[in-house]
C-alpha cells in the first residue's frame, strides 16, 4: 500500500507529474536486489522487439543490474487473459515490480486490486492502464494528434486537403491520436477536409491505402500518419505525388526520408516517443521500491524532431534499419541509448 | 404378359420417371408389392434398380409419377418419412455410419428416449435383438462400426432395417459382399420374413439367389420394366435374354487344356507373411495363368493382393517377379516398369475411381507416366489411348469428359480395369472386380481376363462367386485363416471341393444353400 | 430442376467460345468484379482511370502469387495457414541475404523464396508423412516461422531494405506504364495453368484431391506430390512476401498477416472447391481481383473499419450464395 | 473385447487429451515458483476456462465435420456486447446475461443456417461471418471501455470454498447443463452421426440439419459463454480482431490435441477441455523456464509443433497403408 503523498517527485526532471491534479506515491522502502519483472503482450513488431533489446540492454546496464536480483521478460501475446494471468503469476511468485505493456487499458482492474494487496509496484507504460492505483508512464498520445495537426495547420495555413492514415481499429491509442488531431483542425476555424484510411500501423498497409487514396483523390495538401509511415512516403513517391507537408512518428526510415526529400516539400514533424521509454518504467519501478516518492502517473517528454533539424547520426541513421525507432533518448532520466547500443546488445550475448 | 394384380397389393408405383441431367435412369416405371411375397428386381448395370428403390424410400425425389400405399397417394420427402410409413431399405452403397457403434447404428433413425436422453440401456436391448434376428448375434452392440470388416457390417444393415418394424423391406444388392454362409444365414431371416407378412423387394445380380428366393420376378432394362412374372415360368437363360436385350450364349470362355507346367513363372512368392492375416504363402502365378484365390470370405485373399501390391508395411517372406527377387514398397513401385502389376482394388467408388473428375482423366490416371515425357502430357497420345480402351471394353459413355460418376456400376468397373489396362500390366491382381456387375458384362470381362492370359499375363483372381472361380480359373487356392489350405487344378475345380475346402474340412457337404 | 439446368445450357450456348469454356463461378466471379466497378465508380469516376486499376493490379499481385500457392494446396483438400509469417520470413530472408557481400543481391531473391521453399517442405512432411490435418500442422510452423522471425530481428540487427532488384520486380515497368509485378503474376499464373492443365502432377493433385485412396492404389506418390504441393505453397507465400518486400521497399515483422484469409478467400471465390479436387485456375485470379477490389474500394470510400468489415463479410456470403453453394442432396 | 476396452476404445481421444494436459501442468507446476496454491489454480483456471469455452463451441461444429473460424469473433462481439448490458441491479445483470448468451446463439445459427441451408462451406463461409460480427464488435466498441457487474464477475471468477475456482465449478455446469445432455440426445447422435458420414446419415433417416443446426448454434452460445466470461474477468470490453482470431486458431489447435477428429464424427467437447487446458500451459511453460525474452515465441512453437505431432506416432502402428486415407 503505497502512501499518498504530495509532491515533488524524487528526480524532478525525469518523474514529471502528468497534470497538477496527479497524485504522488510512496512505498514502503524494500532492501534491494530486486526481483523484476516485465509483462508485455505481443511481440512480433518491430517496435515490441526492440523496447525488449531495450529493457535488456537498461537492466544490464552495471549501475542498474546492481539493483537487482532478477530481471525477467515473459510476452503473451495478444490475447489479454494470458497477460493478466502472467502478473497474477509473478505476484502470486513473489516479484518486487511488474513493469507492464497493456494490451488494453481498462481490463487490469481485479490484477490492479491484487497488486495493491501484495505490495507489489505496478508500472504500466506504453499502453498505460486506466486506473489510479498503479503507477502510469504516460505518453501523451492527444498531444502527439495534437502536435501533428498544428504542424500541418502551420504549413497550410489555409486550410486544405488532408490525408489522415490511422493505426489499428478500436485501439485508445488510436483513438487518442484521431482525436488530436481533428479537434486541433477544428479548432483553426479552417477548412481541411479530411480523408482518413486505416494502415494498422504498418508499412505495407499504410502504403496499399496511401497508394488507392492516391490514385483516387489524386492529390492532398498535407499528410498526417500515425505508424507505417515510411509506407506512406514510398507510396508518395511511387505515385509521383508532390511532396506535402507530414506529421508522423518516428521510424528511421522515415527521417531518412524527411532529410533526404525536404527541399523538395516534405517538410516533417517527426514525434513520438520511442521504445526506450520502458527504460523510465524500470527506473520509476525501482525508484518506488527504493521508498522514494514518484508521481502517478508521469509524463514523458516526446522526442520531436521536426524540419529542419534532422541531424544524422543522431536523429536517424542511414546505416539501421528503416523498422528502427529513433527517439530513444531521455535526457531528464539520463537514458539515452543509441541505435548500436540496443541492437547491439543481444550479439554479445548470442 | 404381366402377372394380373392380386387384392393385397400393398404399394404401387405407376408412371414413375426420374431424369439426371441427359440421363434417363427410369421411365414410366411400374411396381406393384404385395405382401408375404418376395420380390425380385432384375437388370443390368444401369438398368435402373437402384434409382426406383431410392424413389421409394424417399432417398431422391421422382421427377414424375406416383405412388400409393395402402391405395393412398403418398410422397416421401425423406428416407424418415419412408421408414414412418413403413418402408426399410438396405442400401446398395452401405448406410451405416463409421464411428458409431453398432448399436447406435441399428437404432439411429429412431433411439429409443427417456426425459429426452437416449435411452442406452433400451437401445442395447433392441440392438442385441436385432442383431440375433438378422443372425448376427456374434457381433458385439459396443463395436464401432468403422471396424468390422464388410461382410459383418451389411449384417449390421439388415439389423437395422428390421428395427423400424418394416412392411415392405427392400434389400438393393444386400448380399454382395456376404459369405455363402452368411448367404444362408440372411435367406433363412428373410423367408421368415416373408412368412410375417412382410413385402420383401430384392435385387440382386446372382441369378441363383433370385432363384431360390424370388416369388415374381420384375426386370428392367434402360429404365423401363419389361416384364413382371412368377419366378419359374421362366428358365435363367429367358430372364438374361430379358434383362440384356440380346442372346445369352455361354457365360465362361473356354478354358484352355493346361499343359502340365503352363508358362514360366511371372509371380512368385514364397512364405510370405503379414502380421496374423497372412501366414506362410507360397504360390506360383506362370505365364499366361489364371489363378484363383478362393475360401471364405476374410480369409486373408485380399490382404495377399495388398501385400503383393505394396500397400501392406511389415510383410515377411520373399517375392519373386520373373525368378528375380523383387521389392514393393509401394503401388507405385508395384506398377513399375519392372514389377508392372496391375490391381483392380476392392471398392470402385473410394478406392477405384475418382467420382467428380471426368472419364477421361480417369482413365489415363494411373498411366499418366507412359503419356508424358518430362511430366507434361502429350495430349496425342493420352486421346490415342484412351480410345483404344474405350473400344477394347465397349465402355458405355454419353462422353469422355463426363463425370465417371455418372456411369453405371458395371460401366464405372469397366473404366477401373481399362485404367489398368493401359499400362498393359503383366502381372493382374483382381479384387473381387464382379461385384455388383451385371451377367452381360461379367460376361464380357471373363472374356477379357482369358485374352489377357492368353497374351501372356499372369492373373491373381480373387471372388468370393464360386460360380466365377469355377468357371474362370486354371487353379483355386483355397484360403483358410490367412494359410493356403488347399490348391484346387483343373478339374478338381467343382464347387463341392470349394465349400469343404474353404471350411477348411475334408469331406461332407458344405453348407451352400 | 432439369429445365433450368437446360435453360442454363441454351443460355450459355449463345455465348462466345471462350467465356462458355469457363464455368459459371469464374464468370459470375468476374461478373462480379465489373458490378463492383460499376458501384465504384458511381462514387468517384476515378475509380475506372487506367491510374486506379493499374495501382490495383499491383496490389492483387502480390495477393495473386500467394493465393497461386493456397490454391494448389486446397485443390488436394488441404490449407495453409502458415501463410503469414510464411511471407514475412521470404521478405525478410531476402532482404538480409541482399545485404551480405557481393553475391548478395543476386541471390536475394531465390533465398528468400528457397526459405518459403524449405518451411513448406516442412508443413508438407506433417501433413504427408506424419499425417497430421494441415489445419494444424501449418498453425504450428506459422507459430513457429514468427518465432523465428522474432530471434532474428531481436538477435542480428538484420537488414531489412529491400535491394534493387526487389524493388524493380514490385515496382520497375520494362513495359513502360504495366508495372513489372503485374508481369511477374501473369507469368506465375500461365506457369499454373500449365501445371494444373497440361502436367502429370497437376492431374495428380486434381486426383488426389477427389479421393487420395483411389490416387495412392494409381500407383501415384501421394506423399511426394502433397508435400511438393505444400513447398510449392512455401515458395509463393514467400515470394508474395519478396514482391512485397520490394513495394513497400523493406521487410518488416508481421507483414504477412493481411494475407492469409484473402488468399483463402479469393480461391474460394473464383470457385475452387474447399474440399478439394474442383477448381480451375481463372477463377482465383478473378476472386483476387474482386477481394483486391473490394477492400481498396471500401477504404476510399472512407468506411469506417467497423462497416468495412461487415461489408467485406456480407459481400463474400453473398457472392457465395450466389454461387459457391454444394449441390442440393436431391 | 470386454466392455471397459469399448469404453476405453470410445474416449481414447478425450483420455489422450487429458495426459497430454496433465503431463504439461505437472511440469508447470512443479517448476512453479510458488507450486500449486490456491491462487496459482485460480490463475490456471480462469485463464485455460476462456479457451475451453471457445474450444468446446469449436469442438461442437468440428464434430459435424464443420469448423467455425467465427468462434473468436463471436467471443469478442459478445464480449463488447456484455461490457455494455450486464451491469447493475441483479435483475437488469441478469437479463443482460441472457441477452449476450442470445447473442450468442443467433450467430451461432446464422453460421448453422448459411452452412445448411445456403449450403456454404464453413471455412468460408465462418471467416465471413466472422468479419461480420467483428464489425459488430467494433461498432458497439470503438475503443475499449465499458463496465460489468463486478460482484457477478468476481464471484465466477473467484474462488468457492477458498479453494476451488469458480471458474472450474461453472465449466463443470456448463458441460452437465449443455454438453452432456446433447452428447446424449438424438440431436447431438444426428449432429455426430452427419460428421462421420453424412450421405449414410441421410439415407438413415438422421435429422442431419437439425444436429447441425444445433451444434452450430449451441457452438454460438458456448463462444457466447466464453465471451461473457471474458468480460467478468477483464471487467471490460474491447473489439480486438487480433485476439478474436488468435482464440480462434488456439480453438483449432485444442480441439485436435483433445483429441477431436477434423474430420468429424469423433471425439468429445470434454476432450476439447483438457486441450485446451494443455494448450494454454503450451505459453504457461515460458513463465517458468527462464528464457530468453525473444526466444520464447519460436519455443511456444516448437512445443505446439511436438504437441500436434504426438498423434502422428499411432501412425507407426498403421501397418495397412491404406489406413492412411480415413
Ligand atoms: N446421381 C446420379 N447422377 C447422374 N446419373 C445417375 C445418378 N445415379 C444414377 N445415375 C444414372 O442412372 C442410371 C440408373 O442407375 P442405377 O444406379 O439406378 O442403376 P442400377 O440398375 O442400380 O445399376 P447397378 O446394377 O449397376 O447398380 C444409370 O445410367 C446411372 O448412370
Ligand atoms: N455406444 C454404445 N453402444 C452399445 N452399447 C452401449 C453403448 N454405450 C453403452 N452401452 C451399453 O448400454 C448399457 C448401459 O449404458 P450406460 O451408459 O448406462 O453405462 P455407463 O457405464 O454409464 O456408460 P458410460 O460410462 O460410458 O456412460 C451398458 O450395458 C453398456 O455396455
Ligand atoms: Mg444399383
Ligand atoms: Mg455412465
Amino acid at each position: 500500500e503505497p502512501e499518498i503523498v504530495s509532491g515533488p517527485a524524487a528526480d524532478p526532471d525525469c518523474f514529471a507529474p502528468w497534470s497538477p491534479e496527479t497524485k504522488f506515491f510512496k512505498f514502503q522502502k524494500k532492501e534491494g536486489p530486486y526481483r523484476i519483472a516485465l509483462a508485455n503482450g505481443y511481440i512480433a513488431n518491430t517496435w515490441r522487439i526492440q523496447m525488449i533489446q531495450t529493457a535488456k540492454a537498461y537492466a544490464a546496464q552495471p549501475d542498474v543490474a546492481a539493483k537487482l536480483k532478477e530481471f525477467k521478460v515473459v510476452s503473451t501475446g495478444e490475447d489479454v487473459p494470458a497477460q493478466i494471468s502472467a502478473i497474477n503469476n509473478f505476484i502470486d511468485s513473489g516479484y518486487d515490480a511488474i513493469v507492464v505493456n497493456a494490451q488494453n487499458p481498462t481490463a487490469f482492474g481485479p490484477v490492479i486490486k491484487r497488486a495493491k494487496e501484495a505490495g507489489v509496484v505496478l508500472v504500466a507504460f506504453d499502453n498505460i492502464l486506466d486506473t489510479e492505483d498503479a503507477i502510469n508512464v504516460n505518453v501523451d498520445q492527444k498531444g502527439l494528434g495534437v502536435l501533428w495537426a498544428n504542424w500541418l495547420a502551420k504549413h497550410l495555413p489555409e486550410g486544405g486537403k488532408i490525408l489522415e492514415v490511422r493505426g489499428v481499429a478500436g485501439t485508445s491509442v488510436d483513438t487518442d491520436r484521431h482525436n488530436g488531431i481533428h479537434e486541433t483542425l477544428a479548432a483553426t476555424g479552417k477548412k481541411w477536409d479530411v480523408v482518413e484510411v486505416l494502415g494498422k500501423w504498418d508499412d505495407p498497409t499504410a502504403q496499399k491505402a496511401t497508394a488507392d487514396a492516391i490514385a483516387v483523390h489524386k492529390k492532398f495538401d498535407g499528410i498526417t500518419a500515425q505508424g507505417g509511415d515510411t509506407g506512406v512516403v514510398q507510396a508518395m513517391i511511387d505515385a509521383g505525388h508532390p511532396f506535402v507537408p507530414f506529421g508522423g512518428e518516428t521510424e528511421n526510415g522515415f527521417r531518412k526520408f524527411c532529410a533526404k526529400h525536404a527541399a523538395e516539400g516534405l517538410k516533417c514533424s517527426s514525434a513520438g516517443t520511442g521504445p526506450a521509454q520502458v527504460a523510465v518504467a524500470i527506473k520509476t519501478a525501482i525508484a518506488a521500491l527504493e521508498g522514494e516518492v514518484v508521481p502517478q502517473s508521469i509524463k514523458l517528454p516526446l522526442a520531436i524532431v521536426e524540419d529542419p533539424n534532422f541531424k544524422e547520426g543522431q536523429d536517424y541513421y542511414p546505416d539501421q534499419s528503416d523498422n528502427f525507432f529513433v527517439g530513444n533518448a531521455f535526457p531528464t532520466c539520463d537514458i539515452n541509448f543509441t541505435a548500436q547500443e540496443i541492437m547491439g546488445q543481444s550479439k554479445e550475448n548470442q | 404378359m404381366a402377372e394380373r394384380d392380386t387384392p393385397t397389393v400393398l404399394f404401387r408405383m405407376e408412371g414413375v420417371s426420374k431424369r439426371y441431367g441427359g440421363v434417363r435412369a427410369l421411365e414410366n416405371a411400374e411396381l406393384a408389392v404385395t405382401a408375404g411375397r418376395i420380390h425380385a428386381i432384375l437388370g443390368e448395370n444401369g438398368a435402373g434398380k437402384s434409382t426406383l428403390i431410392k424413389i421409394m424410400a424417399g432417398v431422391v425425389a421422382p421427377d414424375d409419377g406416383r405412388m400409393l400405399l395402402d391405395g393412398q397417394e403418398v410422397a416421401f420427402r425423406s428416407p424418415a418419412e419412408a421408414a414412418a410409413a413403413g418402408i426399410a431399405c438396405v442400401f446398395q452403397e452401405l448406410s451405416l455410419i463409421p464411428d458409431l457403434s453398432v448399436a447406435d447404428n441399428i437404432v439411429i433413425a429412431n433411439p429409443p428416449c427417456r426425459f429426452g436422453m437416449i435411452d442406452r440401456r433400451a437401445q442395447r436391448a433392441i440392438a442385441e435383438e436385432a442383431l440375433a434376428r438378422a443372425g448376427a448375434d456374434d457381433i458385439h452392440p459396443r463395436a464401432a462400426v468403422k471396424d468390422l470388416p464388410l461382410s459383418r457390417r451389411q449384417l449390421v444393415e439388415i439389423a437395422k432395417a428390421l428395427v423400424s418394424k418394416p412392411r415392405i423391406l427392400i434389400l438393393d444388392e444386400a448380399t454382395s459382399a456376404l459369405t455363402a454362409g452368411d448367404v444362408a444365414k440372411v435367406f433363412a431371416v428373410l423367408k421368415r420374413l416373408r412368412s410375417e407378412g412382410l413385402a420383401l423387394l430384392y435385387i440382386s445380380h446372382r441369378m441363383h439367389e433370385i432363384t431360390e428366393l424370388a416369388d415374381t420376378c420384375t426386370v428392367f432394362r434402360n429404365g423401363r420394366n419389361v416384364a413382371s412374372f412368377k419366378a419359374g415360368t421362366r428358365s435363367s437363360s429367358e430372364v438374361v435374354e430379358m434383362m440384356i436385350g440380346r442372346e445369352y450364349s455361354n457365360v465362361f470362355p473356354p478354358k484352355p487344356k493346361r499343359i502340365a507346367a503352363a508358362g514360366k513363372p511371372v509371380l512368385e512368392c514364397r512364405s510370405l507373411g503379414w502380421s496374423d492375416r497372412l501366414r506362410d504363402i507360397s504360390l506360383t502365378v506362370g505365364e499366361g495363368e489364371v489363378v484363383g484365390l478362393g475360401g471364405l470370405e476374410g480369409q486373408g485373399q485380399r490382404q495377399l493382393l495388398l501385400a503383393l501390391f505394396g500397400v501392406l508395411r511389415g510383410t515377411t517372406g520373399s517375392l519373386l517377379i520373373d525368378g528375380t527377387p523383387a521389392t514393393v514398397r509401394s503401388p507405385a513401385t508395384a506398377r513399375g516398369a519392372h514389377n508392372a502389376m496391375a490391381l483392380i482394388p476392392e471398392d470402385r467408388k473410394t478406392e477405384g475411381l475418382m467420382l467428380p473428375m471426368t472419364v477421361r482423366e480417369n482413365l489415363s490416371f494411373a498411366a499418366l507416366d507412359r503419356v508424358s515425357r518430362g511430366g507434361i502430357i502429350d495430349r496425342n497420345k493420352e486421346e490415342q489411348l484412351i480410345d483404344e480402351m474405350v473400344r477394347l471394353l465397349a465402355i458405355k459413355t454419353a462422353g469422355l469428359d463426363i463425370q465417371v460418376g455418372a456411369l453405371s456400376g458395371g460401366n464405372q468397373q469397366k473404366v477401373v480395369i481399362a485404367k489398368w489396362l493401359m499400362r498393359k500390366p503383366r502381372i493382374i491382381l483382381l479384387n473381387d472386380p464382379t461385384r455388383g456387375i451385371d451377367v452381360g458384362t461379367k460376361q464380357e470381362l471373363y472374356q477379357l481376363l482369358r485374352r489377357l492370359a492368353e497374351t501372356g499375363a499372369a492373373i491373381l483372381f480373387y471372388s468370393t462367386d464360386y460360380d466365377e472361380l469355377i468357371g474362370c480359373c486354371d487353379r483355386v487356392l483355397v484360403f483358410y485363416d490367412g494359410r493356403i489350405v488347399r490348391e484346387l487344378e483343373g478339374d478338381e475345380i467343382t464347387e463341392h471341393a470349394l465349400i469343404a475346402s474353404a471350411l477348411n474340412v475334408e469331406e461332407g457337404k458344405g453348407t451352400a444353400a | 430442376m432439369s429445365e433450368a439446368s437446360e435453360d442454363h445450357l441454351s443460355f450459355r450456348a449463345r455465348l462466345p467460345g471462350f467465356l462458355r469454356r469457363m464455368e459459371p463461378a469464374v464468370l459470375t466471379a468476374f461478373g462480379c468484379i465489373l458490378l463492383l466497378l460499376f458501384l465504384g465508380s458511381l462514387y468517384s469516376s476515378n475509380f475506372l482511370s487506367p491510374d486506379y486499376l493499374l495501382q490495383q493490379m499491383k496490389v492483387a499481385s502480390f495477393l495473386g502469387v500467394v493465393a497461386a500457392g493456397m490454391m494448389v494446396v486446397i485443390l488436394l483438400g488441404h490449407i495453409d495457414l502458415s501463410v503469414p509469417w510464411v511471407m514475412t520470413m521470404g521478405a525478410m530472408m531476402a532482404c538480409a541475404v541482399a545485404g551480405f557481400g557481393e553475391a548478395g543481391p543476386v541471390i536475394a531473391i531465390p533465398a528468400g523464396v528457397f526459405c518459403g521453399a524449405s518451411f513448406g517442405l516442412l508443413n508438407g512432411v506433417g501433413v504427408a508423412y506424419l499425417r497430421i490435418p494441415s489445419m494444424i500442422v501449418t498453425l504450428a510452423t506459422n507459430v513457429v516461422a514468427q518465432g523465428l522471425m522474432v530471434v532474428y530481428t531481436g538477435g542480428f540487427s538484420p537488414q531489412d531494405s529491400a535491394s534493387p532488384a526487389m524493388r524493380w520486380l514490385a515496382t520497375g515497368a520494362i513495359i513502360p506504364g504495366l508495372p513489372n509485378a503485374i508481369l511477374v503474376w501473369i507469368a506465375i499464373s500461365a506457369a499454373m495453368i500449365f501445371l494444373f492443365t497440361r502436367t502429370s502432377y497437376g492431374r495428380a493433385v486434381y486426383g488426389i484431391g477427389n479421393s487420395e485412396r483411389a490416387a495412392y492404389l494409381s500407383g501415384v506418390d501421394t506423399r511426394r506430390v502433397v508435400m511438393i504441393a505444400f513447398a510449392i505453397s512455401g515458395a509463393l507465400s514467400a515470394f508474395g512476401g519478396v514482391l512485397l518486400a520490394g513495394y513497400a521497399s523493406k521487410a518488416a515483422q508481421a507483414m504477412g498477416d493481411a494475407y492469409l484469409l484473402p488468399a483463402i478467400a479469393a480461391v474460394v471465390l473464383g470457385g475452387t472447391s474447399i474440399l478439394g479436387g474442383r477448381g480451375s485456375y481463372l477463377g482465383t485470379v478473378a476472386g483476387v481481383v474482386l477481394i483486391t477490389l473490394l477492400q481498396s474500394i471500401l477504404s476510399v470510400m472512407q468506411m469506417p473499419e467497423a462497416g468495412r468489415q461487415i461489408v467485406y463479410g456480407a459481400v463474400i456470403i453473398v457472392m457465395l450464395l450466389l454461387y459457391g453453394r454444394a449441390p442440393p442432396d436431391r | 473385447m470386454s466392455e471397459w476396452r469399448y469404453w476405453l476404445n470410445e474416449q481414447r481421444g478425450t483420455l489422450i487429451g487429458l495426459a497430454i494436459f496433465l503431463m504439461m501442468f505437472s511440469v508447470y507446476i512443479a517448476n512453479h515458483p510458488a507450486g500449486l496454491t490456491a491462487n496459482v489454480a485460480q490463475t490456471a483456471a480462469n485463464k485455460g476456462a476462456l479457451l475451453a469455452f471457445v474450444a468446446m463451441a469449436q469442438a461442437l461444429v468440428v464434430i459435424t465435420a464443420g469448423i467455425d473460424l467465427s468462434v473468436g469473433m463471436i467471443f469478442v462481439l459478445t464480449n463488447c456486447l456484455a461490457s455494455w448490458i450486464v451491469v447493475g441491479a441483479p435483475m437488469p445483470t441478469a437479463l443482460g446475461v441472457g441477452a449476450v448468451l442470445l447473442t450468442g446463439m443467433v450467430c451461432g445459427a446464422i453460421n448453422g443456417l448459411l452452412v445448411i441451408y445456403g449450403r456454404l462451406q464453413p471455412i468460408v463461409a465462418t471467416i465471413a461471418t466472422g468479419a461480420v460480427y467483428f464489425g459488430l464488435a467494433l461498432l458497439l466498441r470503438p475503443f475499449p471501455g465499458g463496465s460489468v457487474n463486478e460482484e457477478l464477475a468476481d464471484a465466477l471468477t473467484g474462488r468457492l470454498f477458498g479453494v476451488v475456482p469458480s471458474s472450474l465449478v461453472a465449466l463443470t455446469a456448463v458441460v452437465f447443463l449443455v454438453w452432456l445432455p446433447f452428447r446424449r440426445s438424438k440431436i447431438g447422435r444426428a449432429a455426430y452421426a452427419a460428421g462421420s458420414s453424412e450421405p449414410a446419415a441421410f439415407m438413415s433417416g438422421v435429422p442431419i440439419r437439425r444436429g447441425k443446426f444445433a451444434a452450430y448454434t449451441l457452438a454460438g452460445l458456448l463462444a457466447g459463454m466464453g465471451g461473457l466470461f471474458l468480460t467478468f474477468f477483464t471487467y471490460t470490453g474491447e473489439a480486438a480482431y487480433a485476439s478474436g482470431s488468435a482464440y480462434t486458431l488456439w480453438s483449432i489447435a485444442a480441439v485436435v490435441l483433445g483429441g477431436v477428429s477434423l474430420y468429424g464424427g469423433r471425439g468429445s467437447a470434454i476432450g476439447a477441455i483438457f486441450g485446451a487446458f494443455a494448450a494454454r500451459t503450451t505459453g504457461d511453460m515460458l513463465f517458468v523456464f527462464d528464457v530468453d525474452p525473444l526466444w520464447q515465441p519460436l519455443l511456444q512453437g516448437i512445443v505446439l509443433m511436438i504437441a500436434v505431432s504426438i498423434g502422428s506416432l499411432a501412425l507407426l502402428r498403421v501397418r495397412n497403408r491404406l489406413d492412411w486415407f480415413r
